[in-house]
Formats: C-alpha cells, structure tokens, sequence
C-alpha cells in the first residue's frame, strides 16, 4: 500500500463552497462534568437553526488526552468534518488540531484554549478565565467589604486555565493594596465530591475563624463549600463558578454570594455555526487561531432569575461578530 | 474469654496508637490548641467514616486472600441509585439509605459468585464488574448533581452528633465493632479466614470455599454500600464523582493495619487505628497548607514505614532466638568438653520405644 | 468375631487419565489395626480419600457399620464417626492448636463460638497423646512432628470408630510415634478400627493385625493376617516380583585423605554451638538427630543461608565464606538436595527439563546467555536415563510424577551440576521400598565416584545401612560422631545412647 | 511474536502436533475473537479502516499498551505485581520530559535518561521487595502513592503549566509520524502504520528472546514458580527480583514516553490509565497471576482485544456509561469462555506415551496443566 508522495495528506483547498448540511460537527467535552451539559441543547439548536448534517455531541474522553483523541478519530472516521474540542491536555491538544486540520477538518477549541501562546485551532472561543476568576474574587472582595482573608480553592494544578484563574484571582487581591490577604491555593480537589468536602471542612476547621471570603473556581469545590460555609455558620462570603442547579440554589438561599457564570451554550451554538461556514469552505478565519472570550457573567441573589438574558446578548453579539470581523467569507 | 493477640500483632498496635498520640500532640501544638477545639474535631472524626469502612470492605476480601478493586465503584452506584430513587422517582429517604445497603450486598454477592462461577481471579473479577458499574454510575446521574435537599431527613443523620461525636462517625465504629465480633464469634467469620489461609486444609474441615468467597465479597460489598450511604447522608450533594478516589485508599487502611495480603487474617482495631492515621495527615495537610500531593507522598512512606518496621521486628526476634540457642548450645559444649568421650559413657537402657531392627535384616554384608 | 465396622467393595477411582483404584475392596473389623501397604502411588492415599469423601469415587459401595454411605464431603465422614489424619499436613497456620483441633466442629453456645469449650475440647485431645503444649499457641510457631501431633489430636476430637492414619510417622521422632503406638493401642482396646500405611514396615509388623497391599489400584493382597506373611514375601507382593536382598557394598574410604568439607567449632545465627565435623572425598558422612536437632539448619549455615559467627568453614582446606547455594554450587562445588521436595526441591508446575537443567543453565549458555536447547535436552535424558526417572517426556510436568520420581528428579539436577560435595537431607520421606533402595545404591554409586556426602536422615536404620560414619547432633550441639559398623543392633544402642547422654547433661 | 523456535530439526518432525497445540492455545482464542471482531466492524461500518483517523491510531495505542503489558507480565513472572506501573510511567518519562526542556537534551539522550530512570525507581522497589520480604502488592502501592505525590509536586516546581512541552528533533517521527513520512524514490509507506511500531516490535522480540531463549530468562520464571526452590537451586532470587522490577519499570517509563510523543508533552497525567490495563492484557493472554508463566504473543493479544473493543464500541457511537458497561461484560465473558474452554479441554489427561516438546519453548506457551493435553 505504497501512496504516491505528491498526494499524501492535506485537505483539497478551493473549489466552491459545499452546503451547510455537508457539515457534521462534533462537540467533544474534555469528559464528563456539568459544566457541558449545555453545550447537548445548544448543538441541537445550532443543527435546527442552522440546517446543519448533524451536531453531535461525546463526552466519553474521561479527562484523558488519548481517549479524546481517539474519540475525535473515530468521529472522521464516521464521516464529521468539524470539532468544537475542550482540550484535555492544554499542552498537547494543538497537535490534535494541527492533525485534523492536514487532513483538511474544521477546529475549533472550545471553553479552553490550548496552552502557551499558538492556538493551532481556527479559532478558540472560550472564557476568559484569568478575567473570569479576577471577577470572581473582586466580587468577593467586595462581599468582604474589601479586606480580610481571602481562600481560593481551585481544580487541577496542571490545567493550563488553573494557573489563569490562579493569576486572576491574585491580581485582584494585588489591586487591594494589602488590605486582603490571600491564603496558599488549594489545588487538586475538584477530582471527586468527597475529596473536596474534606478539603473544604479542613480549611474551615484549621483557618476557619480568620477566613472572611473564599473563592472556588472550580465545581465541585463551589458544592462543597455552599453547604460547608453555611453549615459552619461562619460569616464567610463565597463565591462559586458556573450555575448548576445546586449552585443556584446556594446563591437563592443566601449562602452563596454570587457565583461567575460561563458561557458553555454560546460556545456551543455560535462555535457550531462559525465551524459550519469553516467546514464548507464558504469562509476562513480572517486572522487563523484567534481567541475569543466567550463571556463572563457575576450572578447574585439580584440577578439570579434573569442573568440568561444577558448571557443570549452576549452569545448573539458573538455571532455577529464572527459574521464582521473573526470570518472572511466569499 | 479475652482475645489473644499475637505478639507482633500487639506492638504493631502500639506502634500505631504512638504514631496517632504523637501526631495529635504535633498538630494540637502547632494550632495553638485549635486542632482539639470542636469544630476541628467533629470534622476530624466526620472524615473518618469513610475510609474506615472502605478499608474494613477491603479488609474482608484480603481475609479470604482476594482483592476487592469494585468497592469505590459499589459505593458510587450505592449513593447514586439511592439519590436518583429518592429524588427522581420519590422513593421515601430512608428505604433510600437501605437501596444503598442493598445495592452493595447484591454488587458483592455478584462478585463472589462470578469469583466462584468462573474461577477467575478475582482481582480481574472485580476489574471487570467495576468497569461496569462504573458505567452504571454515570447512567444514573449523568454530570449533575442531585442535591441532598432531597433527602433531607438522612442528611440530618449525616450531620448529627450522637455521644458528642459525628453520628455517621458512630456507625462506622459500630460496623466495625461488628465485623471484629462476627470474626472472633462466628463460624462463618472463622471459616472466613480458615478459607483464606488454607483452601485445602479447609475443604478436609468440611468448609465450602465457595460459600467463604460469597460471604466476604458480599460483606465486602454491603460494607462499600455503607459507605456509599455514609456519602449520600453526609454530602451536600450525589454525583458521579462518588467513590472516585476510594480504590487505593482502601487497601491502605488495612495493610497499615497489618492485615496480610495472602489471606487468613484481619486486623479490625488496626484498620481503624490506620484510618486514624491516615485522617492525620489530611489534617496535617490542611494545617500546614501543603498540596495535596504531599498526603500521598507521606501515605506512601506510612505504608513502607510500618511493613518494613515489622520485618525488621522480626527477623531480630529471630535473630535473638538464634544467639540464645547459640549461648546455651556453646555452654553444653563446653561443659562436655570436661568429661571426655561423650560416646564412651556408661550405657544407658536402650528407649522401649526403640523400633524393632529390621533394616538390619536387609543389610548382608 | 463381630460385623465390620467399615467395608468398601469394588472401589473404582479414576483421575484424568490415570486409574488411582482399580477395583479395590477393604474390611476393617473393630479392635483391629490394619496395615495398608503399597509402593508409590499404588492408590493408598487415594483410598482414604475416597473413604472420607474427600473425592467421590467412580463405582464402589462403602458400608459404615453395615449401613451405606456416600459422602460427597469430608464433614459427612466426620460425623459418621471416621477420623482421619492425611499425608500431607493441613492446617490453618493463623489458628490455634485449639481451633485446629475443633474446626469441623467449632463449640457453640447461643449460636457464638465458645471459646472455653474450644480450648477445653482441644486439651482433651491432646491429652490423649501426652502432647503438652498450650492449646492457645498460633499454629505457625509449632515444627512439623508438632503440627503433625495436632493432627492426630484433631483426628481424636470427634468420636471415632474408624481411624485412618496416611503414613502419620513420616516426620516424627520415635519418641512420638511410641505415643501414637500408646493411643492406637488404646482405641483398639476399645473397639475402634484403625487403618494403618506406613512405608516403615518394622512399624507395621510391631502394631498391625491385618494387611491389605494395593499395586497398580489393585488389590493384591485382601484382609491377610499379618502374621501369615513375613517381611520378605510382604515386599514382594507390593512389588510384584521378588526383590533381591539389598547389599552393603564394600566400602574403603581413604581416611588418610584430606577432607573436603570441614567445620571447625562453628557457632551459627541459627543457634548451632560448638559445631566440628569433616567429611572425606568419597565418604558417606551421616548426620542423625532426632527432628527438630538443627541438621537442616546446619546445612543452611554451610550453605550460607545463617550465618557462621564463630568458628571456621574449610572447604579444599582453605576458609570459605558462602552467601548463598549458588555462591556454594559455583565457587566451592557444593550441591544441596532439599529435606521437603515438594516446597522447596522441584518447580511442580514446571517440565521435566527445566527441574533438571537449572542448576546448568550456565553451562549451556551461549552467547548472549542464549541456552542451547538441544544440549539442555541431551544432558537432561542422560540423568533421566542414570537415575531411572520414570517419566512420559521431558515435557512433564514434575508436579505429574510420583513422589518418588520426584525425588530423583530433585537429585538429578544437582547431579547435573556436577558437584564435588553433596548434602542430601532426608531422601527417603515417604519413599516406598524399592525406590529406597534405588536411592541407596545409587547414593553409594555416587560416593565411590568421589563425591563426599553428607547425609542427613532421620531414619536410624537407614543411617545405619548407608553412612561410613554417623554424626549425631542434638539441641543445634554435636554430640560426637562413632564409625559405622552396619550392625543395626549395636550402632542403634550407640547411637540412641549418644542422644541420651547428651540430654541427661 | 515470541514464536521463537526449537531447533530446525526436530521442528519439522513436530510441526503437525505442534499446529494441532497452537490451535487450542489461548492465543489463537485470541486471535480468533480479534478476527471475528475486525470483521464484524468492517461489515458494518465500511469507513472504519481509514487509516490515518482509525488504524493509526489504533496501532499507536496498541503499540504503546503492549509495552505497559509487557511491564507488568515482567513482574507477573515473578508472581509479583506492580501496581505503581502508571505512577513509574509518569515518573520516568518526566525525566524524559526534564531532559528535553530544562536540558535542551537531544532526543535519544532524553529518552535514555527516562528509561534509566524508571529502571532505577523500578529496581529501588524490587530492592525492597527483596531486602524486606514485604509483599510486592504493598510495596508496589506504597510506591504508587509516594509517585502520586511527588511527581506532580516536581512538575509544578519545575515549570508553570505543570507540563515540559519542549519537542526536540525526532520527537514528533517517533510519536506521531506514519510510514507516510517515511518515503524512497518517490514513494511513501501507508498512512496506517505508526513509526512508533518499529521500535515496540523490537522490545517485543526482545523480551520473548529473553524469556524463549535465554538462561536469564530461565531463572525469572523458575522464581517465578517458586522463589525458595529458585534459591535453593543456585539461581540468585534476589538479584533476579531486582532485575525484573527495573526492566519492568524501564518498560513502563518506556510506554510512558512513547504516550508523551505521541499526544505531545509531559505531564504529571502519563500513566492514569495504565494500571488496571496492565493487568488485562497478560491476564486476557494467559499469563498466570501465580507466576512461572508468561505469554508475550498473548499479552500483545490481550492488549489488542481490549482496544479494539473499547474503538469498536467508539465507532458505533456508545456514550461513556454504554461503553464501560459493555467492556466490562465483554471482558469478563471473554474471560469466562476462556475457562470454560481450558477447563474443558482439561478433562480427558491420558499421559501420552512419548509426546513431542511443546511448539514454543514453554516460557511461552500454554498453562501448566496442558503440556500433557495437548501434546
Ligand atoms: N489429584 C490427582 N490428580 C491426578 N492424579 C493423581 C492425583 N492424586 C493422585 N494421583 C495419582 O493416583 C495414583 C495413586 O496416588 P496415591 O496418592 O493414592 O498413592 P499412594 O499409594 O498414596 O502413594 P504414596 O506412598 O507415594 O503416598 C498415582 O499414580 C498418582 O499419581
Ligand atoms: N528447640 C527449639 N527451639 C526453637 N526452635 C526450634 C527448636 N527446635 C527446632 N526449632 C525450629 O523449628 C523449625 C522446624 O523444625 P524441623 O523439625 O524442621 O527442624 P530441623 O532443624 O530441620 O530438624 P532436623 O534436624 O530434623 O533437620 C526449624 O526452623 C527449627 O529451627
Ligand atoms: O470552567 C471550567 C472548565 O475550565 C473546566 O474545568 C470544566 O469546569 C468548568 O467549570
Ligand atoms: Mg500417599
Ligand atoms: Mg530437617
């Protein structure tokens, strides 16, 4: 099976632009979490609305680089032409971009760009998470009243979006001038539910009485530390990530501050559609492997019931704005 | 009747019992008291729970010389079948706790029978059914979480305090004081044990392996599934992340505790002294502000640490017994070396036991 | 006379291709001690298990007290009042003396364990043996004539009518058989029925009435009276063609030759004191001791497994220090055949070549440490071909062979390393007659080729048939070596009263 | 892939038995279900050969896998375990990863010093296993927690995105390359076969060989079957536990770094997935957990059957839960049928008069009991 060199690899660039529903997406989460439980609805949508092959989305990558990998090469294998990829391995998930990208597939990183400074995917949309987490622990500085002792608890040292959110959070506390006080981060407890229940009681139980606000950046630390806080009966004013349910409920009952909403469905849709014009050759990217911020939303107990619309302003500029300026199509 | 601990066994407890003072005393110094203070000790002993019984789960397959990879996998299946009943399907909270405990019996009896049935190891037996369940898990929850709101009278229980101390803290002990019972008392927790030191010489007895490998796996599973309730009562919330972590922490337990891989023994007091210690190092973690990594760096050197001391205990008892016999053996040689010709001394009436010559009859020169 | 106690007519038994009992009938009649005799493998064990329904048989009927029985379990066999103390030791190392004595039938008291009764039960038992000892000791603190005594003592616990002893004075001292001789005696006197296999047959003769000799799982000779067949026609029909009387070769072993292996007042880790002894090359220098004396472990201390403290190891004449069997088989020429073959002497999961060649490998190797395979098998037939090891190929397994094969087996691969001193613990446990003395002539065969030998045997006659000289060894002391005259009657005498004096002091 | 031969004389007298013995070994089993399997998902899904998207990959993960079986059959050998295979995995290709980024190492150079350093740690652990007596299972845990802890607790020291990213020269052909690189006179090899297979397949003989072949391999695996036999028969145990312990941690670091070339850095998380894997692939292959018995054309077998499933179910869609469920009733049926078969074919034993020797030499070949069988 000898293949002549001229034609080996690389996608045929040119000719006319294909249809719309030529394109079959693929939405690969980086494995299961709720954090992606949007992004099934927002694929549905965008294959309506957009008159799309198929958007499918798989979260079968378990948090495993190779797994997602091979995950994503069975999908070409079953004919998609298009990926919307949260990275498993910050580090690593360019090569899978520069590979579908030789073999002429639409990429697109989603809720994580790759780490360091080149993004091999045509674009990445996702939140800006140092802006996200430096919202998050202004908001609670602000609940502080400004000073005091501040814990962050956080996810996964080696995350590439870890050491942003952690860089986020200690420029806001460098934006006080000394008058709060950060405690060492505590990494690595968003692996399960219980791991960080115990972390979070232990905070309490050793540094409880001098903390006066903590930050979670990451999710299951956020559930844990809702019902901790409010438990403890401690005058501590948290902050959570992302709206899940429990979340949200925290924040209704007052036991959580507010909590820095993401915006997983509008890098679904507008990354399904923006994927799509890629796909079928109607467009490129104006400027290859932009990164885009997807937004970032402060919700309190204010704003609780309505927060969505604004997420939706957000989500439609973002489309308008692939359309003026990330896209150059015929 | 009082139980009779093999020496080794007794000092190994000492060793850990010195191991929790001394780590207590540390911890309480460095905090400036803070560390015995209420709140730092109910959370203390709330985190307990779990891993005791995790480790006694596991403790009862090593009894029987297997191993029991499925049980963080049981117990996540256990919380998440009992949240999904109670929450979706509206099951009453309380016949929830008990789907728990069900879940975990009929997860285990199905391994000891598939380790039966099929004659497969049960290390892979068990790797297999965690797979599955593991599978099963994430059906049923998917990537939310189900709030404990929902079963808020259990949640009450998991937050309790009976006798001043967590009340899921107090279950955990009495499941142990009950497998330490069930072992010393019962013939089945005897036949047990008489199964995993020695299959052959148990079968001659009249014990079925079978029936021994059934009953600790399905032990084994209904103890995982009291975990799991432990985890649907004391969490703020159930999801597919439950039992994640419990797969290695379970065997340190009771190999700290002295328990031998090989089968034929269990060490309740010891798992649960080994918990102790294990919960130390969380807190020290905590206390001093380190990463995580450092509690499984320092429970890794534990493990080494206290198999390795009781080597070391052993093999200079024997060495002792060795010099002793040498010293008594050197003095009989030197007090026969004054009257000479041992073989030349009067002769003594040859034994009546003597056996009759009949070599002799073969022999013709 | 009265009825049977227990009759088992037409017993068939197969195993995966091998016919283990062919046919074979047995009556034991109450207040009687019956001997069943056989070589290796003639289906002794075999019997007893099919007898405690330990494996099920594949035709036979088993009358208990005339009534018929099938049990599918040993527990059932228990009940019905038949006790049993098996070839191989079988207890739970992590238990009591107590609970091993009780296990079939752990006392109880409100559905719990009674722990007093436990202990009451097995001192009772015990008691029956004069065996003192505390029955809360852990079994794995005991010697192997020990826990061979729990056995016996476990065998009594329930009411037996039957007792079926497999060769219970293999690895105890005589000293504790004569207790075992007390208590069958007593049984018998109470109108038990024991069944009795022993390979030693001076013992048979002492204590038995009756005689059943299987060969081949056939049933040669049926319910004899012992006393109508004497010694040599009994060996004959368990062999089936009559043996030669067995020959003491003539031995000259130059004493004036510098000895290859010799000890100089050695004490050891082990415990050993005072240690002096030189074997010649050629000599049979045999080491007796009650069990438990520290002979193995004296050949542990050569072998550099304990350590000498004190004192010189000469090896050729010049101090030696061994760390291990191999540093012994390869810088000194030292070959060791092992006292348990089947834990410690052959690889049973493992072929015939590969039992034989190990100790060879290095000699075989090519470059790269490759391993000639053609050489391995042509060095390993030609042992198989000098030792006479009965085997179906060199692909066998050796866990397939009969014990006695084993044995060779065991030899055979130091053989093969071609040593110029051997240490052979206890070659004969187990062995039946005929085996014993292949074993003998070839031990001398190996003697007069040069090797010198140090033999360590707990059998006194069989000490007495094949040493030059006889050390005996006591409580890990020497306590003097005498010349070997052959002459059972007066070396015996010699011999016990070395032990004996030695314990007076 | 271990078929190494008898010598060429008596092959050819033995080759019709020796057909008759291989067809009811548990690697042709194996090989017969990966067959069918292959054929089953050809038939229904044509595209699933693509080989760049399917095959490639599929290679790579196979390539890589066998060597951690192989890394863990080392120590089954023994009747050991190692459980820190991942952990050792992670710790030797993070040296690897060091050399490459801190050093600015060439890329063989890096390699060597990953591999040296999983034979270290490997063989600091068969140190203690044999210095202690301590069982492997309990070292080898104790090992995996202290790696646990420190590996990733190096890696954030050493560099911000707890990950060394630097790819020197060679790196990327190793990890990601294709036969499609590798092109004479105008023409290129198929996209289908990774570079990486090269260079697994010449480990693969080369542990066979060992096992096969050579009196090292000889001494493993009568330690193996019994370590105080082993001694008392002049093999030395404890230098051959150390030994197997550092191949078997050389092996992981080995399939460690291969994984890091081929997803693209370093990172605390090579060798997650390694451990329970480990143990399939000898298992599934008919290596005995008890020791003295070894497969390496199994363990490779084992290794496919398990990937194959897991990418078959994949291609057909199944969400995350479908896929753990069915590979673990898939295992364990196959497992099942696997003893029924052998247990089976056990019953009727006539001891053959005179049978021929075994195929393969028996380190690799079929369980103990069916030398007899089969002959
Ligand atoms: N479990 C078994 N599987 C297969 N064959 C067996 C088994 N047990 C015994 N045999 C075979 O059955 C035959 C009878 O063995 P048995 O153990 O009854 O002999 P024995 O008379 O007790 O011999 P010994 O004096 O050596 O104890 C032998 O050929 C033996 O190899
Ligand atoms: N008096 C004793 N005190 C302590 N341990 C003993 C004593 N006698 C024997 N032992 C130990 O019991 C164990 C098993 O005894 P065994 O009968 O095998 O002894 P042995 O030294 O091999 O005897 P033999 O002289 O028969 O070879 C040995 O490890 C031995 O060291
Ligand atoms: O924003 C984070 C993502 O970065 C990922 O970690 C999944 O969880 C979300 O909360
Ligand atoms: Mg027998
Ligand atoms: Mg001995």
């Amino acid at each position: 099976a000898c293949t002549p060199q001229e034609t080996a690899g690389g996608g045929d660039n040119g000719g006319a632009p294909a249809a719309m529903d030529t394109v079959k997406v693929g939405l690969i989460s980086g494995g299961a979490h709720p954090y992606f439980q949007p992004w099934t609805e927002a694929g549905a949508m965008a294959k309506t609305e957009f008159k799309l092959g198929d958007v499918t989305f798989n979260e079968t990558a378990e948090w495993d680089q190779t797994k997602q990998n091979d995950v994503i090469n069975s999908m070409v294998a079953n004919g998609y032409n298009a990926f919307g990829v949260f990275g498993v391995s910050p580090t690593d998930i360019n090569s899978t971009f520069s590979n579908l990208k030789k073999h002429g597939v639409a990429t697109a990183a989603l809720g994580s760009c790759p780490a360091g400074d080149t993004n091999e995917a045509d674009f990445c949309l996702s939140t800006d998470t140092e802006e996200a987490a430096y919202k998050a622990a202004k908001a609670a500085i602000d609940a502080m009243d400004g000073k005091g002792v501040l814990a962050h608890l956080t996810g996964v040292n080696v995350d590439s979006n870890t050491q942003r959110r952690i860089a986020g959070v200690k420029k806001a506390v460098a934006e006080t001038g000394g008058a709060v006080t950060l405690l060492p981060d505590v990494t690595d407890i968003d692996t399960d539910l219980t791991t960080a229940q115990k972390a979070v009681a232990d905070l309490l139980a050793s540094k409880g009485s001098t903390i006066n606000g903590i930050v979670s950046t990451a999710y299951n630390p956020a559930v844990a530390a809702a019902t901790a806080v409010k438990d403890s009966k401690l005058p501590i004013k948290l902050v959570a990530i992302d709206d899940d349910a429990t979340i949200l409920s925290a924040i209704e009952d007052g036991s959580v501050s507010a909590t820095v909403v993401q915006n997983p469905s509008g890098q679904a849709f507008v990354g399904s559609y923006a994927l799509a014009k890629l796909a079928t050759k109607a467009c490129t990217m104006a400027s290859p492997g932009e990164i885009i911020d997807s937004g970032s939303f402060i919700v309190t107990k204010d704003n609780v019931k309505d927060y969505d619309a604004e997420r939706d302003a957000k989500s439609a500029e973002l489309a308008k704005d692939f359309d003026s300026k990330y896209l150059d199509c015929k | 009747m009082k139980l009779k601990l093999p020496a080794t066994m007794g000092s190994q407890y000492l060793v850990l019992i010195a191991t929790i003072i001394l780590g207590a005393i540390i911890l309480g110094v460095s905090s400036g008291g803070n560390f015995f203070g209420p709140v730092s000790m109910q959370t203390f002993f709330q985190f307990l729970a779990v891993p005791i019984l995790i480790g006694l789960a596991q403790m009862i397959t090593l009894a029987v010389g297997q191993l029991n990879l499925a049980i963080g996998a049981i117990g996540g299946v256990a919380a998440c079948l009992a949240a999904v009943m109670v929450a979706d399907w509206g099951l009453n909270p309380w016949l929830g706790a008990l789907v728990a405990l069900l879940v975990g019996a009929v997860a285990g009896i199905a391994n000891g029978i598939l380790v039966v049935v099929t004659k497969i190891n049960g290390f892979i037996v068990t790797l297999a059914t965690m797979t599955v369940l593991l599978g099963v898990q994430y059906a049923l929850v998917n990537t939310r979480t189900i709030s404990s709101d929902n079963w808020a009278p259990v949640a009450a229980l998991g937050k309790a305090r009976w006798l001043g101390l967590p009340a899921i803290f107090v279950i955990a002990i009495i499941v142990a004081v009950l497998v330490g019972l069930a072992f010393r008392y019962t013939t089945t927790g005897r036949h047990l044990l008489a199964s995993g030191d020695n299959e052959h010489a148990a079968t001659l007895a009249g014990i079925s392996n079978d029936r021994s490998l059934t009953v600790a796996h399905g032990a084994s599973g209904l103890i995982a599934g009291f975990a799991g309730f432990v985890s649907f009562a004391s969490l703020p919330g159930v999801n597919q992340s439950v039992g994640g972590d419990w797969l290695l922490s379970s065997f340190a337990a009771p190999i700290i505790g002295g328990v031998s891989l090989t089968g034929g023994t269990v060490a309740v007091f010891g798992t649960v002294l080994a918990a102790f210690v294990v919960r130390l190092v969380d807190s020290a973690r905590a206390e001093f502000q380190l990463a995580p990594a450092w509690v499984n760096l320092v429970i890794g050197a534990v493990i080494l640490g206290t198999v390795a001391l009781g080597r070391l205990r052993e093999s200079r008892e024997s060495a002792k017994a060795g010099m002793l016999r040498a010293r008594v053996a050197n003095h009989r040689v030197n007090t026969a070396a004054l009257q000479p010709a041992a073989a030349a001394a009067p002769a003594g009436p040859p034994p009546s036991s003597e056996p009759a010559p009949s070599a002799s009859e073969e022999v013709k020169q | 006379m009265s009825a049977p106690i227990l009759q088992a007519s037409n017993v068939t038994k197969t195993y995966p291709g091998v016919k283990a009992l062919d046919n074979v009938n047995l009556t034991l009649m109450p207040g009687e001690v019956h001997a069943l005799l056989g070589e290796n493998g003639a289906g002794k064990s075999t019997l007893i298990k099919y007898l405690t329904g330990v494996h099920q048989a594949d035709s036979g009927t088993l009358l208990i007290n005339g009534v018929e029985e099938k049990f599918t379990n040993p527990s059932e066999s228990g009940a019905a009042g038949v006790g049993v103390v098996h070839q191989e030791r079988n207890v739970i190392r992590e238990f009591t003396v107590a609970e091993n004595i009780v296990l079939s039938r752990t006392p109880k008291r409100f559905g719990f364990i009674d722990w007093k009764k436990v202990n009451a039960e097995a001192s009772r038992c015990l008691a029956l043996l004069d065996f003192e000892i505390d029955p809360q000791t852990p079994i794995a603190q005991l010697s192997s004539a020990q826990i061979q005594l729990v056995e016996i003592a476990r065998a009594l616990y329930t009411e037996t009518k039957v007792l079926l002893l497999d060769e219970p004075t293999a690895s105890i001292s005589d000293a504790e058989a004569a207790k075992l001789f007390t208590v069958i005696h007593r049984l018998k006197a109470d109108g038990a029925a024991i069944l009795f296999v022993s390979h030693k047959l001076d013992e048979v003769y002492a204590h038995c009435d009756t005689v059943t000799v299987l060969r081949d799982g056939k049933t040669v000779l049926s319910d004899a009276a012992l006393a109508d067949h004497p010694h040599d026609e009994i060996v004959n029909i368990m062999v089936g063609r009559s043996l030669a009387s067995l020959v003491t070769p003539e031995r000259a072993v130059d004493q004036g030759q510098a000895p290859v292996l010799e000890m100089r007042n050695v004490t050891t880790t082990a415990g050993h004191g005072g240690i002096s002894l030189e074997v010649r090359p050629g000599e049979i220098l045999g080491l007796y001791g009650l069990v438990g004396a520290g002979r193995t472990e004296l050949a542990h201390a050569i072998l550099g497994r304990e350590r000498i403290t004190e004192g010189e190891l000469l090896v050729n004449g010049s101090p030696a220090v061994i760390h291990s069997v191999r540093d012994a088989l390869h810088t000194h020429g030292i070959g060791y055949v092992t006292e348990s073959r089947k834990e410690e002497g052959v690889f049973l999961e493992q072929n015939i070549t590969r039992n034989v060649a190990v100790t060879s490998w290095g000699n075989l190797a090519g470059p790269l440490g490759m391993v000639r395979g053609a050489s391995e098998r042509s060095l390993v037939e030609k042992y198989v071909a000098e030792l006479d090891i009965k085997i179906s190929s060199q692909d066998q397994l050796a866990g397939q062979l009969s014990g006695g094969n084993q044995q060779k087996v065991s030899l055979a691969k130091w053989l093969a390393a071609d040593p110029r001193i051997l240490i052979i613990d206890e070659p004969t446990i187990g062995i039946d007659v005929r085996t014993k003395r292949s074993f003998y002539e070839l031990i001398w065969g190996l003697a007069d080729q040069g090797l010198a030998i140090l033999l360590i045997s707990s059998d006194l006659a069989e000490m007495i048939t094949l040493a030059d000289r006889i050390a005996v060894m006591d409580s890990f002391t020497l306590s003097g070596t005498v010349d070997n005259s052959h002459d059972y009657d007066t070396m015996s005498q010699d011999v016990i009263r070395l032990i004996h004096n030695k314990a007076l002091a | 892939m271990s078929h190494a031969t008898t010598p060429a004389g008596d092959a050819r007298r033995r080759q019709g038995t020796d057909f008759k013995r291989y067809l009811t070994s548990p690697q042709f089993f194996l090989a017969l279900i990966i067959l069918v399997l292959v054929g089953l998902i050809g038939a229904a899904k044509p595209n699933a050969f693509n080989g760049a998207f399917v095959v490639a990959p599929l290679l790579t993960s196979i390539a890589i896998f066998t060597i951690v079986g192989l890394s863990q059959m080392m120590v089954l050998s023994i009747g050991q375990m190692n459980i820190a295979v991942g952990n050792m995995a992670a710790f030797g290709a993070m040296f690897t990863g060091m050399a490459f980024d801190l050093w600015n190492m060439p890329f063989i150079v890096g390699l060597i010093a990953g591999l040296v350093a999983g034979a270290a740690i490997g063989g600091l652990t068969g140190w203690i296993i044999a210095k202690t007596g301590v069982n492997s299972f309990i070292v080898t845990l104790a090992m995996s927690f202290a790696l646990l802890g420190l590996v990733p607790t190096v890696y954030s020291m050493l560099s911000p995105g707890s990950a060394f990213t630097a790819k020197p020269e060679g790196m990327e052909f190793l990890g990601r390359g294709t036969f499609l690189d590798v092109c004479m006179v105008g023409y290129c090899g198929p996209a289908a076969i990774p570079v990486m297979v090269v260079p697994v397949l010449l480990v693969v003989l080369l542990v066979g060989g060992l096992y096969a072949r050579t009196k090292l391999g000889r001494e493993i695996l009568l330690t193996g079957a019994n370590i105080k036999a082993a001694e008392l028969s002049a093999i030395p145990t404890n230098k051959r536990v150390v030994l197997v312990h550092a191949l078997s941690g050389a092996l992981a670091s080995l399939a460690g770094i291969l994984l890091a070339t081929s997803t693209g850095s370093f990172t605390p998380a090579i060798g997650n997935e390694f451990m329970l894997q480990s143990f399939l692939g000898p298992i599934l292959g008919g290596t005995l957990l008890a020791g003295g018995y070894i497969s390496v054309t199994g363990t490779f077998l084992g290794i496919t059957l398990t990937l194959l499933i897991r990418r078959g179910l994949e291609l057909f869609g199944a969400g995350v839960e479908m896929l753990n469920i069915f590979l673990g009733l898939i295992l364990l049926v196959a497992l099942s049928a696997e003893r029924i078969r052998t247990v089976r074919r056990r019953k009727p034993t006539p001891t053959p008069p005179d049978g021929p020797p075994p195929a393969e030499p028996a380190a690799a070949e079929p369980a103990p009991a069916e030398s007899g069988a089969t002959a």
